[in-house]
């Protein structure tokens, strides 16, 4: 090996290292803000309907905050190379579709899009060979919101709120079965999905506990 | 050639002689570890039965007063603990706390699991980490550094006794705003928690642990939410109304 | 190894493996009764109290039948060896306790004792270097006995027996406080011990349900 | 190793990852119409009783174009290695008989046999030496059945349908009772056993709470 | 479920577990002698040359006596279910391979073939529905054979026979290009094919040792 | 009604005693199994330094002896442990042996694998299952019974010191005979073993390291065998040649 | 989730898994000849040198035909996704880097460097957005030479080549020297580079054995 | 948790984490120059006795460059937390004893004393509450030097130096018999013993090879 050779390998190994740390970088400041938007949506549990809007405002500042980290790790990335890196940070993004899809939930009682996700998550077009929001990141995200609204439903009845349930029985029956429908090959993603199964029937026994006793007029159910 | 060989001989002598010290270096380090690990179990073992302790004083009466009493009397269980923290803290002298620090650790989380729950009961709230520091001193001052990580890891224990707690009290009066107040604490608990888990080892795994324990609190304030909805009547006229079937 | 010391050895051996020998063909006998009276036990929940004692009695002879198998492994066993042995039919003794006193709740509305469980078991005083009842086993199946009673709450209601509940509302807490007077260690009593709290709060729930019904004129029920 | 040797090991190798294969490609095909199937009688529990039985009938014709999996597995596999091969497909199996099961209920409220299972799977007696349908995999899928219904259970009584849950309960005390009469020996088969106990006791509750609000006629329960 | 469903269903289970405790009795068996041969043939580490037939001809009674249990487990196969039960006794099978491959060398210097091999172990042609020798498990008995091999290699040189890593050697690299002619998909066996590339290297790490001194004759290299 | 009360408040009191004796029962046995782990972690440190002091004193000279000296010291050490024994021997009357057994076996297998070692330097044999009764009793007879599978298992772990013993001897006068002794010693240990695998839990597992101590045992012969087979002379010879130039 | 929705998603995921699965059918190809080129490599321990030259020459023939498979691999991955898809043949690349490396230095005892090997490989520089040569890869691939050529240089002595063994030190302790100037973060190859040193070590005591008995002239080694 | 607790514990965190990254600095740059200590000192192999000084002396600037790096990471630690900070840089701390006990061995052919190793890493006295230089780490450098030492002795003898090996032996036969004056627990110190005893073995063997052949006139060699 002359040392011609070794330059050119050992250049070769440093620029990957130094793109590791560039991102590593980001991340850690991306997964602060992350872990701070979780930590807000966590109290829904204890908000009662009427001020659920003002809470999950105080999300978008953060969210927003965010763009500039996934900026830069878009950046720190060399032309074709966003699936050498992704998993550092795909974890974050997963909670970032959660956060705006249960954000779009509270605002619209719908399902957000991939693409208003990338687009909420700062992700621009232009990034594609670098930086792209996957349909196993979008999807997992969701999953994961449909987890916490199946506890949503026991909490907002005991917040007193017996229609919310049926709401989000509504939401949850018709994203599962959208997602019967979808092939999915991943095997994260069908273990994920087979966990929509006990939130269904969750929200389902709390449909049920309230409509049993006639907490809300038939018609809602 | 004799001559030499006899200085290789003396060479040999001393080099013997050095590791012979090391010997005694090695066994030193290695005979304080096993007291240190022996007396780690025996705190765990006390403060395990102080928990029992607080669960059973706690659960015996309804007085408003009885989260003090318990607290009282898990405190002097937990007083038990103190001769050996006092026997513990002549081996940790200086910088051997550290080098120890994986043999104290599951005693003292242990303790502060119990510790904390005591001050809970006693207080509606969660200990202070310069609380606790003052529980690890006697006259003499500190037993040993606290840090940070034994006292968020005995903290994330807690949430497990207080959902042992809440859920075994649902059933006894006022136990609908015992389990309410329960759940928001522990809410605001693993909240909290949250934002040490990158700089904690372990906590990541124990606030799943926590995430589950608050579930099962959910769901007891669910059930006890529910079962008075169909009535027209206060929650607390209606638990009279039970009392008095039950009791009859 | 000389062949004398590998002759001792293999006797010991041998020695051992013909009291395993012996305990598994009893414990394989042993297995089908518990089996029956656990089968016979289930039918409760569908029969009205006033035909619950013959039901009950229907278990006696099965029961009695155990006896035998019971001295034979207490025969097999060799003095000071119980504990090396008891996992092979520990489950069965727990499931035989669980009986004696769901059966004595059913005759007596009391709790069964820990020394009567070993009588009706067929358990003998002059055995105890060989065969005993150990505390951790009766107090299991104590608790198997109330998941069942909690279970029984709630079918006695649909049968429209509304005393039942009381009756076991008074008596799952006496042994709840008893439980709470114990030290545990992690361990297997501690999961189950974990899970009496639930059955406490699902009796205590039907008993709410049921005196609230009574006394409270309601349109809405 | 001379060249024939090697020849004849060779040819065997081959032969065996042939049938591994045929076997693949149908099991794929058959997976995706399992899963079909599987997702239209998802759509019970949101459907009235009384269009129930439309609902079932678009599942005839998918389960129908399933035999030519099963004969063309039939097909792939040598004499006598039913068992070598069995792991591939047998889950699709059990979703089958839970399927075959669940409707069999619809219609008639009574259990399907395992003879019964066997042909409306398209299992042909003369291939006996190839495929079959065990008794565990029988058993397992009506398991996955009484799952389903406990929570039908709960869905009917959303809907309105109050003398579901009634017949249900019986048809799973009766299932229920069988099982108990069975001798289990098999693993998967006990463990998957003591779930149905807790649909059991799912069912019955959701009785208790029909039956407690006086929602059926006294005598129905 | 009705009485004579249960009988079936408990009569087909009952089989099973015959099958089964048939087969465990005569493996138990099995298993005692197959260790008992693997034990002689450890003794080849310490045996010179000249006492090795002696030494294996002990071995001959020992794998007679264990066709008598070959043929009880064949007799207690239902026909078609070999695959069924197999794991039960395969390492026992793979050890005889193992075994008589070993005796082969010892005898002939040359390698057994797998019809050799069932013959030996008493397999017969006409059992084949219930029991055969699979082209797996001869491999992975020669595959044992050689990973002994190349221990008995050292230890002949220990006691000064020099010449016999030459033949064992050329023995090797004769199976070991058999082996990379074979179409392996079997994960186990190719995960163990891949040992005999580290017996293969310490062989000849011997052999090197051995011509390196001029202990043996050049040409013999 | 106030009567009925009553009669409940005994009925309860009454069960309270009940569990409260249980209590004293469970608590009894845990401390108990906790100052038995805390023991059996003493003897296992004793034990593992009587081995250290074997490989010491045997690698330290070359007379004929010297394994009768190294085993006589090593008893000596392992004389520590006789205390902890008899002070076991209390705790493990009756049943109770059986109901701890758990916590003897770490101790007492090392202690077997001490004693089995310092057995095989005197006489070049195993200690034989009788032998190491004996040595577990005190002038009181035995301090508590002897399991085949300690036995067994305690003696498997012997092939890794002997092991040891044998490559670190092996460039000494004699070490070649040593090797092949050793050699042929643990490779019949593997074989009798063997025997027992099905009856003794976790002797398989021990089998495979006793099966790779032996193959770095062959290594070694092999490799004393090569070195000498390039010269026309008996072994002995060119070991006194070489040590008369190393000497120099 | 309306359809419209679904199909996206639905598309997306299609495009996956036939990605993959086009990838996969190129790779078993590709496979069955690194095998190949890997089973004529392994035949060098046993030729002499003057023979050398014709047993590497076979290797071209099937070198060059595995480049169509590599063609059709890079022609399947979308833009942009080499890393998401290489870890289904980095073992074929790191085998044929290998096999490269090893043929250049029987050419020309030199050491090949990482752009000729991609061209070996037929890898083109125009494909870089889908698949290129990393370095990790190359760097693994000459392990895996160092590691063969160790076994190499004592199975040259034994067939009477002095010679080569020095050549090999030469050669590998001039590759351990650049590696040690590499800035190594990568864990396997790290880890891979540690088993380089024994490779060194073992070669050295050929050299060693080789010197000490004067085999070859003093002014080589 | 109130604010100001949180702000307790973050600030403690925020100190910790400030030292961790400090630390984490140094020992990248520490890392960077041990690695260049180890590559020169790899050189001794190939290096005639004669030009051992010049070529250890080159090293002595990089360790002197050291020092810088542990005076900051002892500055770093706060007062008596040594133990708590040292596995992040104790592999380098081993590779310096292993450098400077090396370099002591080829300057006096003597043991370098544990209070030296430390003067010549810069470890200074007065900073014992915060770095210290621990047995254990000095002898797992002095293992690491008999390790490089072994095979020192036989490239000695291929270089042509055959009194090294007997000066080599010597020394290491002393250090092997301090090390057995230890009492070890099953941890890396331990295992690493154990390699000893084959390095011991090792040069023996050319100790033995060597002076036989002086001393030996035979035809063979
Ligand atoms: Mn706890
Ligand atoms: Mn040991």
């Amino acid at each position: 090996m002359d040392a011609a050779n070794i330059d050119v390998l050992n250049s070769l190994l440093e620029k990957d290292s130094n793109v590791g740390e560039k991102i590593r970088e980001q991340v850690k400041e991306l997964d602060k803000k992350v872990r701070l938007i979780v930590g807000i949506l966590g109290k829904i549990h204890s908000t009662p309907l009427n001020s659920m809007q003002p809470l999950v405002a105080t999300v978008d500042p953060v969210l927003l905050s965010c763009h500039e980290h996934i900026a830069a790790i878009a950046n720190a990335i060399p032309p074709d190379q966003y699936w050498r890196w992704k998993d550092m940070w795909s974890n974050d993004i997963r909670s970032l579709v959660f956060a705006v899809a249960l954000m779009e939930y509270f605002k619209t009682r719908s399902l957000i899009s991939l693409e208003k996700s990338a687009e909420l998550l700062g992700i621009q077009d232009e990034w594609k060979d670098r930086i792209i929001l996957p349909v196993e990141d979008y999807l997992l995200g969701l999953i994961n919101m449909v987890n916490e609204l199946s506890r949503f439903a026991v909490n907002a009845v005991t917040l007193g709120d017996f229609e919310e349930p049926m709401r989000i029985s509504t939401f949850v029956k018709d994203i599962f079965s959208g997602f019967t429908m979808l092939n999915l090959k991943n095997d994260l993603l069908r273990r994920k999905f087979d966990t929509l199964k006990y939130d269904l029937k969750k929200i389902e026994e709390v449909v049920y506990d309230v409509s049993l006793r006639k907490l809300v007029p038939t018609d809602k159910v | 050639m004799v001559a030499q060989s006899k200085a290789r001989h003396m060479e040999s002598m001393a080099l013997n002689s050095v590791f012979d010290h090391f010997r005694q270096q090695i066994d030193d380090s290695n005979d304080r570890r096993e007291r240190l690990i022996k007396t780690s179990r025996d705190v765990t073992n006390i403060s395990k039965k102080a928990i029992f302790l607080l669960h059973r004083i706690i659960l015996e009466d309804t007085d408003d007063d009885r989260g003090l009493r318990a607290a009282k009397k898990g405190r002097a269980k937990l007083a038990e603990v103190y001769p050996l923290f006092r026997s513990m803290r002549a081996e940790l002298v200086g910088e051997r706390f550290w080098q120890h620090q994986r043999q104290v650790s599951p005693g003292l989380q242990e303790f502060i699991e119990a510790l904390s729950f005591a001050h809970y009961l006693e207080h509606n709230t969660l200990i202070s980490f310069s609380e606790t520091q003052t529980a690890l001193c006697d006259e003499d001052g500190p037993f040993f550094p606290l840090t940070v990580s034994d006292y968020l890891l005995g903290l994330s224990d807690l949430t497990g006794e207080l959902m042992r707690f809440a859920i075994s009290n649902i059933s006894r009066r006022g136990g609908r705003t015992t389990a309410n107040e329960v759940c928001t604490f522990v809410r605001n608990c693993k909240a909290d928690f949250e934002l040490f888990t990158p700089q904690v080892r372990d906590l990541g795994k124990k606030q799943a642990v926590t995430g589950s324990s608050l579930e099962k609190i959910e769901a007891a304030a669910y059930a006890v939410m529910l079962r008075g909805s169909e009535f027209d009547l206060p929650p607390e006229i209606l638990e009279d109304l039970v009392q008095q079937t039950t009791t009859r």
